[in-house]
């Protein structure tokens, strides 16, 4: 029973290995049976994992002496994974329209559905070394869906993605050393491991050991000063890919952060410290800037990018409150974003498949040309911006009220305003291409419109991904009392 | 009995390199099978040495006074002998095939085989001694291997390794001399053979006498300033450049060092002066200095022997904790490195064989066509980044975590310098990986259609590295635990 | 008192008459007189070692019926016997291994004169080991001068000559304040026996009268012999004297004759004046800093060097340079250092000599490196022995160069003062010397595609070979059982005392 | 110190003289005034010992009529030594004067460095 919680991380990367390593296969058709199977048996095995065996924890094999592989399915790991099921499903089924015109497709889903084996391995991780081993394979194994299409431009943008998240790794094994040698133990316990008396007089040194590890798990979640990969990364992925990179796989880091935070150091460690401070400001400047460069940026996919690396640092910001409320908000906001952010990039993709254009001010009259995927858009990216009845206005909402009610110094409204002038900026980059898209003016010859909607394999997932923010919208509650009921352990 | 055992090991090699050119072999297979089955035996007399009981010291000859030519197995012994002669055989194997491209191979193997014996003269030694006459020994027998090719700047190199080693060696005897005079017995003794009363107030001599002796053993360990003899011996034949240039010669080197820092100077004088301030500022600088030449490198076996430069660093850093941990982490490495690095110069080798392409910027597309070799490049390229899972990560873990143990805040500037090296090893290894999968959009391979792996004697121990890699990231405990005894006095 | 005593004299006297008979001879028969000579003076003087480590004392011998002191003396203790049977050795060596040269390069006519001469130098030499009394020194310093110069000057052309002309003047220099030097000490003392004048220096040191002329005296005997023995700087006429004579004369040259003032000087020191007299003065100091110099300078000229010969003709400046740095150091461990190289050193610089001989033979008689590319190959035996040499010369373990390194060390780690740069230098010097002396090995063993010069056999070269055989033998003799023999210096030491 | 200089002029001059053919010997460039500086040198080193050898008033030790006591003799020591020495350094002179000729011969100049500048030219 207890090794259920193996399959849905095993499975997915031997049939993602034997993709790799099988010889180019001819039917495409086959293909793509074998991807959408394991993608829904995965999906299968891991509900059926979270169900079975969920709270349990299964040491799997000494890596040295002091280094076990552990793993542990808890409410925190539940969240992330269930999200990155729903994602990865979608985007899955998406990519095999949308992959038609790339080559190498095999390869592409092979390493899709390793990435996807990876990312519940993470989600399950039950000890910080477990994670930490599948951080980085993650890093590399995602690597290629980025550098896709081959061309230069992707290759560098591959490599750079790649060694800022190795460089963010490390910075958290520096971490690491330091937490085996002042903590307890490695496995993540609620409200931290740190041993009092040894880090009696070391205080200083765990928090700029702390400080070096939310640094380095932030630089998957795109946080300044190292976001500058996440633009470059995204959008040269295919669609699918960027859907999945900046809906989940951010989320990662973001993850980390939260083992780190919450799980290891314990929020009281860190409460009311520099680090908390510095952390936050780093946080707001992500959110401001974030919003900003959207908002100057032409290429649609460039802009959503931008758009990730501000909406991730309202996660860390809730994150970085540590307050009951905040926290809740920012682990909704990861569920909202994941679906919000990877429905607009299949959206994107639709549209560059369709009509192959890439910048916002093409796009006037897209909204004539394929209605129904630029209805989700817009509904989807109401909830971005925070408009009620969508999922981001609740998350948004959890993330300033506990904000206000934190009632640090200074922060506790500055926060909520930048919030909110990011908000403004979101509507700013989001809005005008539903605008033109549906108004696209009195110049706009009606002759020349046909049709484009695309086939039900790239409408569906978007469908259902708009669907899904906006029922969290309309029934937060099972989920957010869910959610408070083991974020209050843990604040 | 296993005295004299201890003697024939070394001799048996040295006596097959004198026999090789000598005896009139009727064609080549003979002489692979007469110099492949004399190495494996003599292997498999080491290894039958190490495993038995714990014998006495073995008493070769007299020089002047006390001084004698002593032969001891202890833990250290058994480590680096064990290594040597554990990789010999694949070692020969894989020189069997490469050589066939290369002339007059007879005095090659001869040379090539009398090295074995001399590396296992230091691995036995059992006093400074028998360590510094088996050095000079070391570097003698080595230099016919370098300038083998006869080409000028393999002459060059040669006489550059030659004044290197030798002017190394003098500064070294230095150090031998003070352990003459001023320790009770020059036998290897772990803590230490000094004699406090007799060192009265001279201990800054003492101290400065250590830190010459460590840059004349660092010499054949390559840290900075001395290591630029090691990228031009690279134009050596691969099989000499990957074995001895990665393992034997540089690690003796190693070897020497930790002998004189812990059996002989002893870590309980040194620890918390200012030499071990100095030796290890070298070393970390040497750690990130070589890594950075790697990365601007862009001959592949050159970028290797940059790599190695730092990775021997690793090994003097852990040295330089003065610590039992220390020590455990720089063994550690010491054997995880020269599987991995071995394996990789194999590859590199196996490239030029195969292809005749010496620079990176060459391997475009190859990964396709070598698979094997660039699966295995691949695998040692993450080992030697220290991607968890595989060696690499542990050594790293060891030596990182030893380095915090010993609450040094040179030794935390010192884990910096590591994860720095880590990540540069990511850009200059992972490079070539992107190269030889990713070619780009627009490559075609018809330059390099009829190019594939090599024959398996290359391929054999290629895989069997790779497995060793694997093997010791997963579950590399008992291992670990050994190296631990050793570094504890145990054996 | 024994008959064995006599040997010393027999020995001089032998030599010295055979040198004459020599000149009326012919040709071969001269040649044998001479190998006969030589191997007769090493015999006895075995004999008399092995009698004198039986006894264990030395003992002085009265020339004539005068008794001290008025008579002239010898006297032999085990260090003489020592010196005198290694320079029997090397000498017959170097003979046998020069005498092709011999009859190649030097007009028939002049083979009898080239033989007294050598039967003189022997006999001076031996005259400088035994003799107890320093006017006799005097003179046999000169008729050593002479000798070697004649050997120098054997093989007659320009080079030579002049070569012989400024080692002359030079070493005439030298003997000048030599000669000064023992009139002053006469004049001091009263006496010329070794021995007696000691006695008056001690009591002139106890009345603490008579300090700078002393001093002035010291100054003059030490720097008289330095320059004779060619250190650093006084070696401008080395390279030259070395590198043009016949081979033979070379290897004599560079490790007997300078040998043979150096074994004077430390006579001298210790039993004439004192060693804590001689450690006491400046004196000392000048000679340990001249010895640095010449260890650096003398391996910096060689690495510049172009020619062979006269590279290892640079090498030896530096190896006389270690001998002074031993003496210098000023303790009983330096001075057995020193001894132990100077035997050291003469196997391996005459080893050398001899084989670069070879090597150049086999390169069109050229002595450039460029010429000797791949001569190991065409005479293996030579490229051998001369990597043998070259190794022992870098001091690696195994061979006399190492253990001379070795002794030298420990002894400076004994005096403080002198520590640091006595090891720094000798560690510098080992680089130099690895520089040069491999980077020759390297050049050697360097194989050439078609070579334009045949090579040799074994079969018409075996008395050379065998010689190059005895002499690396000797190396590692010297190399691996070096106790008995640095006992034996140390009680020659102890003896002198 | 005056005054001893004064007493024992015979030293002093003996000295001076040691250093002018020292000097000579050293720095001249002609051979012939080279060998020259090499006698002075030695008869200086001669003329000091024959000095500290003589005792006012006393006589020869070779007997003419009949053995008087040993005080009527000076020490013959110093005497004979200086007479060895010129034995010695009349050869060296010699052997000096031979080589000279020889270098004349070959060079036709005394001037032993320009000999040398020659010797570089031939490129023996």
């Amino acid at each position: 029973m207890i090794y259920l919680m193996l399959l849905p991380i095993l499975f997915p990367i031997l049939m993602g290995i034997s993709l790799l390593v099988r010889k180019e296969m001819k039917n495409r058709p086959a293909l793509l049976i074998t991807t959408g199977v394991s993608l829904i048996i995965t999906a299968l095995l891991g509900l059926l994992a979270i169900i079975l065996a969920r709270g349990e924890m299964l040491l799997l094999f000494n890596l040295t002496a002091t280094l076990p592989i552990i793993f542990k399915i808890d409410n925190m790991g539940m969240v992330f994974a269930g999200m990155t099921m729903i994602v990865f499903v979608c985007a899955g089924f998406f990519s095999f329209e949308y992959m038609k015109h790339e080559q190498k497709e095999k390869r592409y889903y092979g390493y899709y559905l390793i990435v996807f084996g990876i990312l519940m391995a993470l989600c399950f991780a039950g000890n910080i070394i477990t994670f930490y081993l599948f951080f980085e394979i993650l890093t590399l194994s995602s690597m290629p869906l980025v550098l896709h299409n081959g061309s230069r431009e992707a290759v560098m943008a591959g490599l750079k993605y790649l060694f800022y998240s190795l460089c963010g790794a490390y910075m958290a094994l520096f971490g690491l050393y330091f937490l085996n040698k002042y903590g307890n133990t490695l496995s993540f316990s609620e409200g931290g491991v740190i041993n009092a008396e040894l880090a009696a007089g070391n205080i200083q040194l765990l928090l700029a050991v702390a400080f070096v590890m939310i640094l380095g798990f932030s630089v998957k979640a795109g946080m300044f000063p190292m976001h500058a990969w996440l633009p470059a990364a995204h959008p040269v992925a295919p669609a699918p890919a960027s859907a999945v990179l900046s809906a989940v796989i951010v989320k990662a880091g973001v993850l980390g952060i939260v083992r780190v935070v919450y799980y290891l150091f314990g929020a009281s460690f860190l409460r009311g410290t520099w680090v908390q401070t510095a952390w936050m400001i780093l946080t707001l400047i992500t959110v401001f800037m974030g919003s900003m460069l959207a908002y100057r940026e032409p290429v649609l996919k460039k802009r959503l990018a931008y758009s990730t690396v501000s909406q991730v640092s309202y996660i860390l910001f809730g994150l970085s409150v540590m307050d009951a409320g905040s926290v809740t908000g920012g682990v909704l906001h990861v569920i909202c974003h994941a679906f919000i952010k990877a429905a607009l990039f299949l959206c994107a993709g639709a549209i560059i498949y369709k009509t192959g254009k890439t910048r916002v001010d093409e796009l006037r009259g897209i909204g004539k040309e394929m209605p129904l995927l630029l209805w989700c858009y817009t509904i989807v990216s109401l909830g971005l911006i925070g408009i009620p009845p969508t999922g981001g206005f609740v998350s948004k909402w959890y993330l300033a009220v506990g904000a206000l009610e934190s009632g640090m110094p200074g922060f506790s409204w500055v926060g909520p305003v930048v919030l909110l002038i990011s908000a403004l900026l979101t509507a700013g980059y989001l809005l005008p291409v539903t605008i033109h898209g549906f108004f696209p003016g009195a110049d706009y010859d009606y002759q020349k419109l046909q049709k484009k909607e695309p086939n039900s394999f790239m409408t569906v997932p978007v469908l259902i991904l708009t669907v899904l923010s906006v029922l969290v919208g309309l029934f937060p509650n099972v989920l957010i009392n869910f959610i408070q009921q083991f974020v209050t352990k843990i604040v | 009995m296993k005295e004299i055992m201890m003697l024939v090991v070394i001799l048996l090699p040295i006596i097959t390199g004198i026999l090789v050119p000598l005896l009139p072999f009727k064609q080549r297979k003979h002489m692979e099978v007469f110099l492949e089955g004399l190495v494996v035996l003599n292997s498999l007399l080491v290894w039958w040495l190490l495993t038995g009981s714990q014998e006495e010291a073995f008493t070769l000859a007299r020089f002047t006074g006390n001084l004698t030519i002593t032969f001891k197995i202890d833990g250290m012994s058994m480590v680096f002998a064990g290594l040597v002669s554990a990789l010999w055989p694949f070692a020969t194997l894989y020189a069997f095939e490469y050589m066939t491209k290369e002339e007059h191979e007879k005095t090659f193997f001869a040379f090539y085989t009398m090295t074995y014996g001399v590396t296992l003269g230091i691995a036995l030694a059992g006093n400074m001694l028998t360590l510094y006459f088996f050095y000079e020994l070391l570097t003698l027998v080595t230099v016919p291997l370098v300038m083998h090719t006869l080409t000028r700047e393999a002459i060059l190199a040669s006489r550059k390794y030659l004044y290197y080693s030798l002017g190394g060696a003098a500064f070294a005897f230095i150090g031998l001399i003070f352990i003459i005079i001023y320790g009770n017995t020059t036998d290897f003794v772990l803590g230490g053979v000094l004699d406090l009363n007799k060192i009265g107030d001279r201990t800054n001599t003492l101290l400065l006498i250590y830190v010459m002796a460590f840059m004349g053993f660092g010499v054949k360990a390559a840290v900075c300033p001395f290591n630029s003899w090691l990228p031009d011996a690279g134009v050596a034949p691969t099989p000499v450049t990957a074995l001895l240039h990665a393992v034997a010669v540089v690690k003796s080197g190693a070897f020497a060092i930790l002998r004189l820092t812990y059996y002989s100077f002893g870590t309980d004088f040194l620890k918390g002066t200012w030499a071990q301030t100095v030796v290890m500022l070298i070393a970390m600088f040497t750690i990130v200095y070589g890594c950075s030449r790697a990365v601007k490198e862009t001959h592949i076996k050159r970028r290797l022997a940059y790599s190695t430069i730092s990775n021997l660093s690793y090994i003097v850093f852990g040295a330089t904790l003065m610590t039992p941990l220390g020590m455990m982490g720089a063994l550690s490495h010491m054997v995880f490195h020269a599987v991995m690095k071995i394996s990789s110069f194999f590859c590199a080798g196996a490239i030029m064989h195969q292809t005749d392409k010496h620079y990176v910027h060459e391997l475009d597309g190859l990964g396709y066509k070598m698979p094997w070799v660039f699966t295995v490049f691949t695998i040692s390229a993450f080992g030697l980044m220290g991607v968890p899972g595989l060696a690499g990560f542990v050594s790293k873990w060891n030596l990182a975590s030893a380095a915090v143990e010993s609450g040094n805040p040179v030794a935390y500037a010192g884990i910096v310098c590591l994860l720095i090296s880590a990540l540069l090893t990511a850009i200059y290894m992972l490079t070539i990986v992107v190269r030889a999968f990713f070619p780009g959009k627009d490559f075609d391979d018809s330059s390099i259609q009829d190019i594939k792996d090599p024959s398996w004697k290359m391929l054999v121990p290629l895989v069997i590295f790779t497995v060793f890699i694997i093997l010791f990231g997963l579950c590399s405990g008992p291992v670990v635990s050994f190296l631990k005894d050793v570094a504890n006095g145990g054996y | 008192m024994d008959f064995i005593q006599n040997f010393p004299f027999f020995s001089i006297i032998l030599s010295m008459f055979s040198g004459t008979v020599c000149s009326v001879l012919p040709r071969k028969a001269a040649r044998w007189v001479n190998t006969i000579v030589v191997s007769v003076a090493g015999i006895l003087s075995l004999i008399l070692l092995i009698y004198l480590i039986g006894t264990g004392e030395s003992y002085t011998y009265m020339m004539g019926h005068f008794p001290a002191p008025w008579g002239n003396e010898i006297r032999a203790g085990i260090l003489e016997a020592l010196m005198a049977l290694f320079f029997c050795i090397i000498m017959l060596l170097s003979m046998l291994g020069g005498r092709k040269k011999l009859d190649d390069e030097v007009v028939e006519s002049k083979h009898n004169l080239y033989y007294i001469l050598v039967n003189l130098l022997l006999s001076s030499l031996l005259a400088l080991v035994y003799t107890n009394d320093l006017f006799t020194a005097y003179v046999f310093v000169e008729i050593n001068t002479i000798a070697a110069c004649g050997l120098i000057m054997i093989r007659q052309n320009g080079r030579t000559i002049e070569a012989a002309v400024r080692y002359m003047i030079m070493s005439l220099l030298g003997s000048g304040m030599l000669l000064l030097g023992i009139c002053m000490l006469y004049d001091l003392t009263g006496h010329l026996l070794m021995s007696n004048i000691k006695e008056s220096v001690e009591l002139i040191m106890a009345e603490g009268t008579y300090h700078v002329p002393l001093l002035i005296t010291i100054a003059l005997m030490s720097v008289g012999l330095a320059i004779k023995s060619a250190l650093f700087p006084f070696h401008a006429w080395l390279p030259d004297a070395y590198g043009y004579s016949i081979v033979s004369s070379a290897a004599m040259l560079s490790s007997l004759v300078s040998k043979g003032y150096i074994f004077l000087l430390m006579k001298i020191i210790y039993r004439v004046i004192g060693f804590d007299v001689f450690d006491g003065s400046r004196i000392i100091d000048v000679l340990f800093v001249f010895g640095l110099m010449g260890m650096i300078f003398g391996s910096l000229n060689a690495i510049e060097e172009n020619d062979i010969r006269r590279m290892i003709a640079f090498s030896s400046v530096a190896q006389i340079g270690y001998i002074y740095m031993g003496i210098g150091m000023g303790t009983q461990a330096g001075m057995t250092a020193s001894v132990f190289h100077i035997l050291s050193h003469a196997a391996t610089k005459s080893l050398l000599f001899i084989a670069a001989i070879g090597l150049t033979d086999v390169s069109g008689g050229s002595r450039k490196f460029i010429d000797l590319t791949g001569a190991a190959y065409r005479n293996k035996w030579a490229g051998v022995a001369f990597m043998v040499g070259s190794l022992s010369m870098v001091g690696v373990p195994m061979f006399s160069g190492f253990i001379s390194k070795l002794l030298f060390a420990q002894a400076a780690v004994q005096n403080h003062g002198k520590m640091l740069p006595a090891l720094i230098v000798l560690a510098i010097s080992t680089i130099l010397n690895a520089i040069y002396f491999m980077k020759t090995v390297i050049r050697i063993y360097t194989p050439v595609e078609e070579s334009k010069y045949e090579s040799i056999t074994f079969k018409n070269m075996k008395l050379y070979a065998v010689t190059l055989v005895c002499f690396i033998i000797l190396n590692v003799v010297l190399g691996i059982s070096s106790q008995p023999i640095v006992d034996l210096i140390e009680q020659g030491l102890a003896m002198f005392a | 110190m005056g005054t001893n200089l004064f007493s024992n002029y015979g030293e002093a001059v003996a000295m001076i003289l040691f250093v002018i053919g020292f000097t000579n010997l050293l720095l001249q460039k002609n051979l012939i005034k080279k060998i020259i500086g090499l006698n002075i040198m030695d008869s200086a080193v001669y003329l000091f010992l024959a000095e500290k050898g003589y005792i006012n008033g006393r006589t020869v030790p070779i007997v003419v009529n009949g053995v008087q006591d040993v005080e009527a003799y000076i020490n013959p020591i110093p005497s004979g030594l200086v007479l060895t020495g010129i034995v010695v350094s009349v050869s060296v002179s010699a052997l000096m004067l031979s080589l000279t000729i020889r270098l004349y011969r070959r060079y036709h100049t005394l001037d032993l460095d320009e000999i040398s500048i020659r010797l570089k030219k031939e490129g023996l």
